[in-house]
């Protein structure tokens, strides 16, 4: 592989000539009635073999920007304003053939979505070459050699044999990498790398982050990262961006950003975190009002409105972007100071005392849900997907737990278990002690009423075509309780407890945002009182600032009604924000549980050491300490589980007996911590600790 | 596949089996029955009972089911009762002159709509797009005998440009050798088909279009034409697959009318003029060969997508 | 059987909308002036101008064929073959046809024919090939492969043998041609609803309804039902233009409606008799009329389809 | 004979250029008609005009030729195989001569082959069309060889000459030995058939394989002994075929063609719009809708549609045309057995009006059994005066109303039953309404416009017809005479527009049509004096007892005569000898190209 590097390697952060150059872009996307004016003059510099983070929250012009780059926008997108040099040339002047040039010659792209991102009836060889063959001179054999020669760097095992394939055959994570293989194919001076893990799980996410990042390092490239995500910003950029409204609203290296964010809105993104207030238990940050509509030009800071700091000059000034002495740079009129840190309010909501001792409210009782592959209509059944097998764990009164796990792990199938969506193949859910399986239909219905579920896709989970009232009447109608206005009054009752306005009663769900559309769906779980809500990645959808909204909304109403939750999620710092205990789940086990600070603070499995590790964080300094990502390889299918220990296939501590032996879930200590560890870690000293 | 392959066959045999028994019970609601209608108003109530009796369609209807399905297990369709032929034969000599002539129309049409919907996809919304569909919409709703009448009339009556019947040779390459006689009748049968398969191809590029794949392909620094023939192309001809599936029935069932004003006989034909003369077994027999049409069309379709859309497997 | 093989679905390639979908913005209050699902179909509906051509037609149509008689006196019932195949002249503004009536009045009374048939069919079919679909979608299984089977054996016999024995034995009025084309198109619309109560059946709020203990009644005819509409409209739509074409077809072949009433069909397939003779008053005004009420109703259906789908697409 | 009168000459008018030998002359079939059965044995499913006139005749010549080359439905000994017979003077027998013919694999045209035939049609007559129970062949108790070239037939009873040859010799057409085989390399004669009946079944079903086997039609070893002017060329099962000269054929005139070829088509418009394109048909037809309305004083359109290059003549089939009602019907059988119904029912069929306008002049009344065109010596002196009930919807209405009807919302009920002469008449419930199920075949527009005017028409006189199209088969299907207790008979009036076509019994008399119980009598009709009349007319001699016949059926109305149309038939201004008979015979032999 040596041979391929590049002879001569920048340093990164050399204050060499700027690679890419944008200055003042102004790109509009133009509607049927409007005009979107999706970024709005940007600034931006990459230098050679330097990493630029671009961050920013959804709709805030991050793609718009890089897809501006190399002139890719869609049907009715064009920039309007401002120069975009790369190398020296100026991008905008030039023609389309000079174009296709720089698309996959100097710059290379790679996009969020690897699964849609790749044609699904191509193979990834003819895929990879038809990049090389557009831009080298070369024959159909020497595209082959380098099409395997990328597959190779980009840790494709048996690139060759696997040059055939189709994309479906891959699994997400390679999938990614072959789409960096594209990208690499003709080595660009700039890799343009727009959200490249946010579909990924937190592993595999870990492992191509760590590829883009010695790729850059060995061939010497620049790159621009973009995302939505602080913590993967953290660990890998070296400069970083902040976007809002279609503007940079802040540039800073990475570490004087994390350290000391200048501009409000930065402050308030970190604020909203909910890993900031892991230890506090604090409610979150969380900001105010909506984004500017980008349809519309204006005269102000655009986060004048919803930012707690604005003066009356924020209203009539448009900041600009001002160099600092750090090389920093912010568009902040009353940038952060020591005086005037943002404080979160306090709210009425005491912090739940972590009791142990309350009473269980829900049991489940080795829990077993097999799915069987069907085929066909007609066809046999091959095979079972076992999606859990065996998970057992309580749930006590007022208390939340947190189950986590990479994708595909059981959790969503665990939680339709617990609300009744789907019957377990063995095992038993036991609410107050009773079985819900046994129960005759009427008491099972009245006992089915204490637990709900909050969908993970809010959208999906709302019927397009009933307005909200009737969506949070059903429940009720449905248990027959109360008359028409009495669940009127409920309606009102509920939109209040999650903070709509009365009159969203009258809406759509498509009028919401995520956000908003999420609370519906929170509401609706509450409508009939119930002692249990299951909640189903309740926030994977949303924005960090969003997020927060919810995260706060779930916790108040916890101490306001006494809920029990159990909430699902592949995100570790949102589980552990919420969670009073914690269960880790791995390919339909679970395979550690415990309080949740115990987990998090001292695992005792390799797995959710691994997990702890991987999740990357809002934080420069524990990001540049960490570990390269110490969880390699994939899930392996469910279809055929690992003999023994499931994790062991991927565990660095595995030995003979895990494949023999499956470990039982159980306390080492009598500390309500428990594990299924052959060799479990601290307890017995043996794991990397 | 074999799996599937088989599944299918057998879930085709149900189907057919399904079909055969409705189109015998129809055919016993017909009023006056076979005999009538074959031996004509010169037969006396006698010559119908003997012609009933040689046919054995005076033993009950599920006898006589049954023993068209033995018949039928032995490879035996059947003897046509008016055309002095076996149905075999007549299926063997009618079907190429049907298949020569749909599947010509379906070829062209096809080999149209391809570049025409993709075009339209590509100008969404222009004057070209809006008079495509238009155009399009306005052969589809044409009643298809209107149009062939239409067709002969300007065409060949007024202007003699084109013969006014289709060829009349009695052989594939014969038929094949006189294009100008294929003109209209395959020109009427293209409008018609032109509007719905552009129609399809349209939406399927315009679907293919917006996907992620496209906007890495233009990244990679592809050009338009290459994006849309390597990428959009082959992506946008899986649900054109699913509809020519569909079409292979009408391909061996024929086009009635098309037959009847362009003077050839094929199956279409055939099966009219049978059905008003209640020749079951001929009936029965091309009911059979378009239902088994309908069901391998189906599976053709299915097979298709599995070959143009790697990500099917059966 | 050149009834068409997709007898019922006509044009109904699933199409994309033509405005870029928006993500609604993030956060904060309820929006304000936000448009309601209905209102934004009925706009998408009414920007399409071949949509709206298409109503104007069928509007005026129906006004020509149902309100037309009232203003336009003809007898249509007395045959008088000594005053046929008259050129139009100033007493009948279309001349007359081969049996003496006024050809203006007659395609007024033919209109009413195959627009009651067309609507009508369509109508029945939509309904009755709805109810067939959602069931089977929904309860699913072994009741829903037996339904489907029964669906394709009805589809693989030739459409022309069913109509020709049907209207054999039934004397074909008005009645027995909706029920007869009905009992053709339904199949179409029990497939597309049998897919979409397919899909429907798992999609989240569905469950949600059965979480919280509701009926399948609720679920059906709360949830299903009212999601599956576009696809059932828009069918609906396509299939009012195929059953005025059906009609045609069997009027041409003689199985039409039986005189002294008539429809379109009937009325052009008697006019092709005389296409050599140069009546052309009897051929373009039948065969207009039917192309462009075929039109109206496949330009209406298409462009529902995109209002639907806009709405469907917001997620 | 027949055959000079209208000798094939340049005298023939719009033939223009001079007589050539050789050359080929096109023929269009009639729509949907495929010749498909080459053995003149045939059942009743292959028994057509189209497989016996344009495939068979000209091959194998009948015994007796019926409509020669001239334009009379009268037999023609010249171009017969036989000589006239000679039938004894009690009428019991006849004795046939055959004329010295050979066959064409050199085989005489003999006794023996006439013998094969009745002994062939004889042991299988289930399976012959032209079987009727109780007359031929029953009524023929012995076929006795009389002579090499003489045959005798003992008859069962006294039968008239004119009935016997038309009806029954018509049928026979000698088969040469080399068909009495059982296998393709039998010895010929040795399947035994004429020696002796019982070994015809074998016979008969090896010649059945074969004339199953159309493939091997033109090719056929078989099938290539022919006596007539013509063998098969070519030939092909969708209809496309051609007739050659036969070089070894002994009658006159031999044949000027080298091939005559057969266009089959779809539908009369596509034979109409390839006619009207010029070149590919020499002999071809004129559907009704695409002629000009007819100018008086010609029968054909002066005018003509398809150009010059056609010169036009009418064909006048050998047929009338009516419609049935149903007198087994348990609603309305009464009513139409009533005589008074009948006439009302054919005094508001206006007939003149019909042929003017729905068939644009190209027609004729008809009002009995004999068809009036062409004038021949069949129609008797008061049917050549015309329809006993000319066309009065008021004498309709007034002949109802005269006996027990009144009309009740615009439809005439029986309210006086009984059998009075003022009453309804015999079986005729109080409170029965003309109100009449009118099945007739679709596809027709003149027969459609008819039936419009009819309906219209019939209401003055308040008889409701309610018109239901089917195609033909159904039509004909249901007209099948049946017990007024059958579902079968609920069917009122059929009308599938053809009425009957004398052949090949090409003498028009009413023994199958209108004789209680017989066969083709679909409306059950019944009366003695008609069966008497009917009788006379199968044992007497001369032309009275048929003109007896006709006359009382013209009056009695065992059916409802309705217009026939005829057919303008187009031909090629360089073929002449062509010449069209109305019992639609072939005779290619007189044809000739023209240069
Ligand atoms: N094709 C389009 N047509 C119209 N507007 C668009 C289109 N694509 C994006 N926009 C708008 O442009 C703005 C910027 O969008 P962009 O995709 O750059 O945001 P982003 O920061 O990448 O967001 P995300 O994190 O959701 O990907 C948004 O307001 C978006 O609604
Ligand atoms: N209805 C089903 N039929 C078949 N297999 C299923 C079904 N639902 C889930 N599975 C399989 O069961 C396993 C667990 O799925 P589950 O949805 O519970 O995972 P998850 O942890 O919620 O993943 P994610 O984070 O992606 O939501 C997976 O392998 C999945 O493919
Ligand atoms: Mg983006
Ligand atoms: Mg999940």
């Amino acid at each position: 592989m040596a041979h391929l590097l590049p002879s001569a390697v920048p340093q990164p952060g050399a204050a060499g000539a700027p690679l890419l150059e944008v200055r003042g872009l102004r790109t509009d996307i133009r509607l049927k009635r409007s005009t979107v004016h999706a970024v709005d003059g940007v600034d931006l510099t990459v230098r050679a073999g330097e990493t630029l983070g671009l961050v920013g929250e959804s709709g805030c012009g991050k793609t718009m920007t890089a897809l501006s780059v190399i002139r890719l926008l869609p049907a009715g997108g064009e920039v309007v304003a401002g120069s975009i040099r790369l190398d020296g040339v100026d991008v905008l002047g030039l023609d389309e053939a000079e174009l296709r040039q720089v698309r996959g010659g100097t710059v290379g792209m790679i996009f969020q979505d690897p699964l849609t991102s790749l044609n699904p009836s191509m193979t990834i060889g003819r895929q990879i070459s038809e990049a090389v063959l557009l831009h080298r001179r070369v024959g159909r054999a020497a595209a082959r050699r380098r099409t395997v020669e990328v597959l190779d760097l980009v840790g494709i095992a048996h690139a060759s044999r696997r040059l055939h394939d189709y994309p479906h055959q891959f699994s997400g994570g390679m999938r990614q990498r072959v789409m960096i293989a594209i990208a690499l194919a003709c080595e660009p001076k700039l890799l343009i790398a727009d959200e490249p893990t946010t579909a990924l799980d937190v592993t595999i996410q870990a492992q191509i982050l760590e590829l883009i990042d010695r790729l850059r390092r060995d061939l010497g490239m620049a790159v621009v990262l973009v995302t939505h995500d602080l913590g993967v910003i953290a660990g890998r950029a070296d400069r970083v961006a902040v976007m809002y409204a279609g503007r940079v609203v802040e540039q800073a290296t990475a570490t004087t950003l994390f350290d000391h964010p200048r501009h409000r809105y930065t402050e308030a993104l970190f604020r909203a975190l909910p890993e900031r207030a892991v230890e506090s238990r604090d409610p979150l940050y969380t900001i105010p009002g909506l984004p500017p509509d980008l349809t519309r030009t204006a005269a102000e800071c655009r986060f004048a409105p919803r930012c707690r700091f604005a003066q009356d000059d924020c209203r009539s000034t448009d900041p600009p972007l001002v160099p600092q002495p750090d090389d920093s740079e912010h568009a902040c009129l009353h940038p952060v100071d020591a005086a005037h840190r943002l404080q979160v309010r306090a709210t009425s909501a005491s912090v739940v005392a972590l009791t142990a001792n309350r009473d269980v409210l829900v049991t489940a009782e080795h829990l077993v849900k097999e799915f069987p592959l069907r085929r066909h209509v007609f066809g046999r059944t091959s095979g079972t997907v076992s999606a859990v097998a065996d998970v057992s764990f309580e749930v006590r009164r007022g208390q939340t737990l947190g189950l986590v796990g990479e994708s595909g792990c059981g959790k969503t199938t665990t939680g339709r278990l617990l609300v009744g969506l789907d019957e377990p193949t063995s095992g038993a859910v036991r609410v107050d002690g009773w079985d819900l399986a046994t129960l005759p239909r009427r008491g099972r219905r009245r006992v089915r009423r204490d637990i709900q579920l909050m969908f993970q896709d809010s959208f999906a989970s709302l019927d397009p075509r009933m307005h909200v009232g009737a969506i949070l009447r059903e429940p009720m109608v449905i248990a027959r309780l109360g008359g028409r206005a009495d669940q009127q009054r409920r309606v009102d009752e509920l939109l209040d407890v999650v903070g709509l306005p009365r009159e969203a009663a009258r809406r759509f769900p498509h009028e919401f945002s995520g956000g908003q559309r999420q609370r519906i769906g929170l509401a609706r779980a509450l409508a009939l009182s119930p002692r249990l809500v299951v909640a189903d990645e309740p926030v994977s959808a949303l924005d960090v600032s969003i997020q927060a909204q919810i995260l706060n909304t779930m916790r108040a109403l916890q101490a306001e009604l006494g809920l029990t939750y159990v909430v699902i999620s592949h995100d570790l710092s949102v589980i552990r924000y919420l969670a009073d205990r914690i269960g880790v789940m791995y390919l339909g086990k679970l395979v550690e549980e415990g309080p949740a600070h115990q987990v998090y603070a001292r695992p005792l499995h390799p797995y959710t050491h691994g997990l702890i590790a991987t999740v990357p964080m809002a934080d420069v300094h524990r990001e540049r300490a960490k570990e390269p990502a110490p969880l390699r390889g994939e899930l392996p299918s469910a279809v055929d589980p690992p003999s023994g220990c499931r994790f062991r296939t991927r565990c660095p501590l595995a030995q003979q007996v895990c494949a023999e032996q499956e470990p039982p879930l159980a306390e080492l200590v009598p500390d309500g911590h428990r594990v299924a560890c052959h060799f479990p870690l601290g307890g017995t000293g043996a794991g990397p600790g | 596949m074999t799996g599937f392959l088989l599944r299918r066959t057998a879930q085709a045999v149900v189907v057919l089996l399904l079909v055969s028994l409705i189109v015998f019970v129809l055919l016993q609601l017909l009023p006056g029955g076979a005999a009538r209608a074959v031996l004509g108003p010169r037969a006396t109530p006698a010559q119908l009972a003997y012609f009933d009796h040689q046919n054995g369609l005076d033993k009950p209807v599920i006898q006589q089911y049954l023993i068209w399905l033995w018949h039928l297990l032995h490879g035996d369709l059947g003897y046509s009762y008016r055309l002095n032929q076996s149905v075999t034969s007549l299926i063997v000599e009618r079907l190429p002159k049907t298949i020569v002539l749909n599947l010509l129309a379906l070829v062209i049409a096809v080999v149209i709509a391809i570049p025409v919907g993709v075009a339209q996809a590509v100008r969404r919304n222009s004057l070209c797009d809006y008079a495509a569909t238009f155009t399009g919409f306005v052969f589809y709703s044409t009643p298809i005998f209107f149009l062939s009448l239409m067709l002969v009339l300007w065409f060949s009556l007024d202007l003699g440009w084109f013969p006014a019947q289709a060829p009349q040779a009695t052989t594939v390459g014969g038929i094949l050798s006189q294009p100008a006689g294929l003109v209209l009748p395959v020109g009427s049968l293209v409008l018609l088909d032109l509007a719905l398969f552009s129609r399809y191809m349209r939406s399927a590029t315009l679907d293919s279009l917006v996907q992620d794949y496209v906007r890495t392909a233009y990244a990679k620094g592809a050009g338009r034409s290459r994006v849309l023939y390597r990428h959009v192309l082959r992506n946008s001809l899986i649900p054109m697959v699913t509809i020519l599936g569909l079409s292979l029935p009408v391909l061996l069932a024929g086009s009635l009318i098309t037959e009847q004003v362009f003077n050839y006989p094929g199956m279409g034909l055939l099966f009219y003029q049978e059905a008003v003369t209640s020749d079951y077994p001929v009936l029965l027999g091309i009911t059979l060969v378009v239902g088994a049409a309908t069901v391998v069309g189906n599976l053709l379709a299915d097979i298709g997508y599995a070959l143009l859309d790697p990500r099917v497997r059966y | 059987m050149s009834i068409r093989p997709y007898s019922g679905d006509g044009l109904v390639p699933d199409d994309v909308p033509s405005e870029p979908v928006l993500t609604p913005p993030e956060g904060g209050e309820v929006q304000g002036e936000q448009r309601g699902s209905l209102r934004r179909g009925v706009e998408v509906f009414a920007q399409n101008r071949l949509a709206v051509t298409g109503i104007a037609l069928v509007v005026l149509f129906l006004l020509f064929c149902f309100v037309g008689p009232l203003i336009y006196h003809t007898d249509q019932t007395t045959t008088n073959l000594a005053v046929s195949n008259e050129p139009p002249s100033a007493g009948h503004w279309l001349g007359t046809d081969p049996n003496g009536y006024d050809e203006l009045g007659r395609l007024m009374y033919g209109g009413q024919a195959s627009l009651t048939v067309g609507i009508a069919a369509a109508v029945l079919a939509t309904v009755f090939g709805t109810l067939y679909g959602a069931v089977s979608g929904y309860v699913g299984g072994a009741l829903d492969a037996l339904l489907m089977r029964l669906v394709d054996g009805v589809l693989a016999v030739p459409a022309l043998f069913l109509l020709l024995v049907l209207s054999t034995i039934y004397s074909p009025g008005t009645g027995v041609m909706i029920l007869l084309i009905a009992a053709l198109s339904w199949l179409g619309a029990a497939r597309l609803i049998r897919g979409e109560a397919l899909s429907l059946r798992v999609r989240e709020y569905v469950q949600a309804v059965r979480m919280m203990g509701g009926s399948n009644t609720r679920a059906i005819v709360r949830h299903i039902a009212p999601n599956a509409i576009g696809t059932v409209v828009v069918f609906a739509s396509f299939t009012v233009a195929d059953s005025i074409l059906t009609l045609s077809f069997l009027g041409y072949l003689g199985l039409g409606i039986q005189p002294p009433h008539t429809d379109w069909g009937g009325m052009l397939s008697t006019a092709t008799n005389y296409i050599n003779a140069g009546y052309w008053w009897l051929l373009y005004p039948p065969g207009i009329a039917i192309i462009l009420v075929a039109i109206a109703f496949n330009f209406m259906g298409d462009a529902l389809r995109d209002a639907f789908e806009v709405r469907l697409q917001r997620h | 004979t027949g055959a000079k009168a209208n000798g094939g000459s340049s005298s023939q008018p719009g033939v223009s250029g001079k007589p050539v030998q050789g050359g080929t002359v096109s023929w269009a079939l009639p729509p949907a008609t495929i010749p498909n059965w080459i053995w003149p044995m045939a059942s009743l499913a292959y028994f057509s005009v189209y497989n016996i006139s344009d495939l068979q005749q000209p091959m194998y010549r009948p015994l007796y030729w019926f409509g020669g080359h001239n334009l009379q439905p009268t037999v023609d000994y010249g171009l017969s195989a036989a000589k006239p017979p000679q039938y004894s003077s009690n009428g019991r027998s006849v004795t046939i001569t055959l004329k010295p013919w050979k066959w064409s694999n050199g085989e005489k045209v003999d006794a023996a082959d006439v013998v094969f035939w009745m002994h062939m049609v004889k042991a299988e007559k289930a399976n012959w069309a032209g079987y009727t129970p109780g007359a031929f062949p029953d009524n023929i108790t012995a076929v006795t060889r009389t002579g090499p070239e003489t045959v005798r037939l003992t008859l069962n009873g006294r039968y008239s000459d004119n009935w016997f040859t038309y009806n029954e010799l018509s049928q026979i057409t000698p088969m040469p030995m080399a068909w009495d085989v059982t296998s393709a390399s039998g010895k010929p004669g040795s399947g035994g058939c004429t020696a002796d009946q019982a070994k015809c079944a074998a016979v008969y079903r090896f010649m059945t394989t074969r004339a199953k086997d159309q493939k091997s039609y033109a090719t056929s070893k078989i099938w290539g002994v022919v006596d007539g002017p013509w063998r098969l060329g070519s030939y092909s099962s969708s209809g496309n075929y051609t007739l050659v000269p036969n070089k070894a054929y002994s009658g006159s005139p031999k044949p000027h063609l080298a091939a005559v070829k057969f266009l089959p088509f779809t539908s009369d418009s596509a034979e109409f719009n390839v006619l009207k394109a010029g070149k590919t048909i020499d002999v071809g037809y004129i559907p009704s809708q695409d002629l000009p309305p007819k100018p008086s004083g010609s029968a054909v359109p002066t005018n003509s549609p398809v150009g010059s290059s056609y010169a036009l003549s009418p064909v006048y089939p050998w047929s009338v045309n009516y419609f049935v009602p149903n007198f087994d019907n348990p609603v309305l059988g009464p009513a139409f057995k009533q005589l008074y119904v009948r006439q009302a029912l054919a005094l508001t069929l206006d007939q003149p009006l019909t042929v003017q306008k729905a068939e644009q002049g190209y027609g004729y009344p008809d009002f009995s059994p004999v068809p009036v065109r062409p004038t021949n010596r069949w129609l008797s002196p008061a049917a050549k005066k015309g329809t006993p009930y000319p066309f009065s919807t008021s004498k309709a209405r007034s002949l109802l109303t005269g006996h027990g009807w009144t009309e009740q919302g615009g439809v005439m009920t029986c309210t006086s039953p009984g059998t009075g002469s003022s009453q309804c008449g015999a079986g005729v419930k109080k409170g029965t309404r003309l109100s009449i199920k009118y099945d007739y075949a679709s596809g027709t527009q003149a027969l459609d416009q008819q039936l419009q005017q009819y309906r219209s028409d019939a209401a003055k006189a308040g008889i409701a017809l309610k018109l239901h199209q089917a195609p033909f088969n159904s039509v004909i299907g249901e007209a099948v005479p049946c017990k007024p207790s059958q579902a079968a008979c609920r069917w009122q009036v059929a009308n599938w527009g053809g009425g009957w076509i004398y052949a090949p019994d090409y003498l028009p008399t009413g023994e199958s049509l209108f004789a209680t119980g017989a066969g083709s009598n679909s409306g059950s009709y019944s009366d003695p004096t008609m069966d008497r009349l009917i009788k006379a007319t199968e044992q007497q001699n001369g032309t009275q007892p048929l003109y007896r016949y006709e006359d009382y059926a013209a009056k009695q109305l065992p059916v409802i005569y309705q217009p026939n149309p005829y057919t303008v038939a187009a031909t090629s201004t360089h073929v002449g000898g062509v010449v069209f008979n109305p019992l639609e015979t072939l005779t290619p032999e007189y044809w000739y190209r023209t240069r």
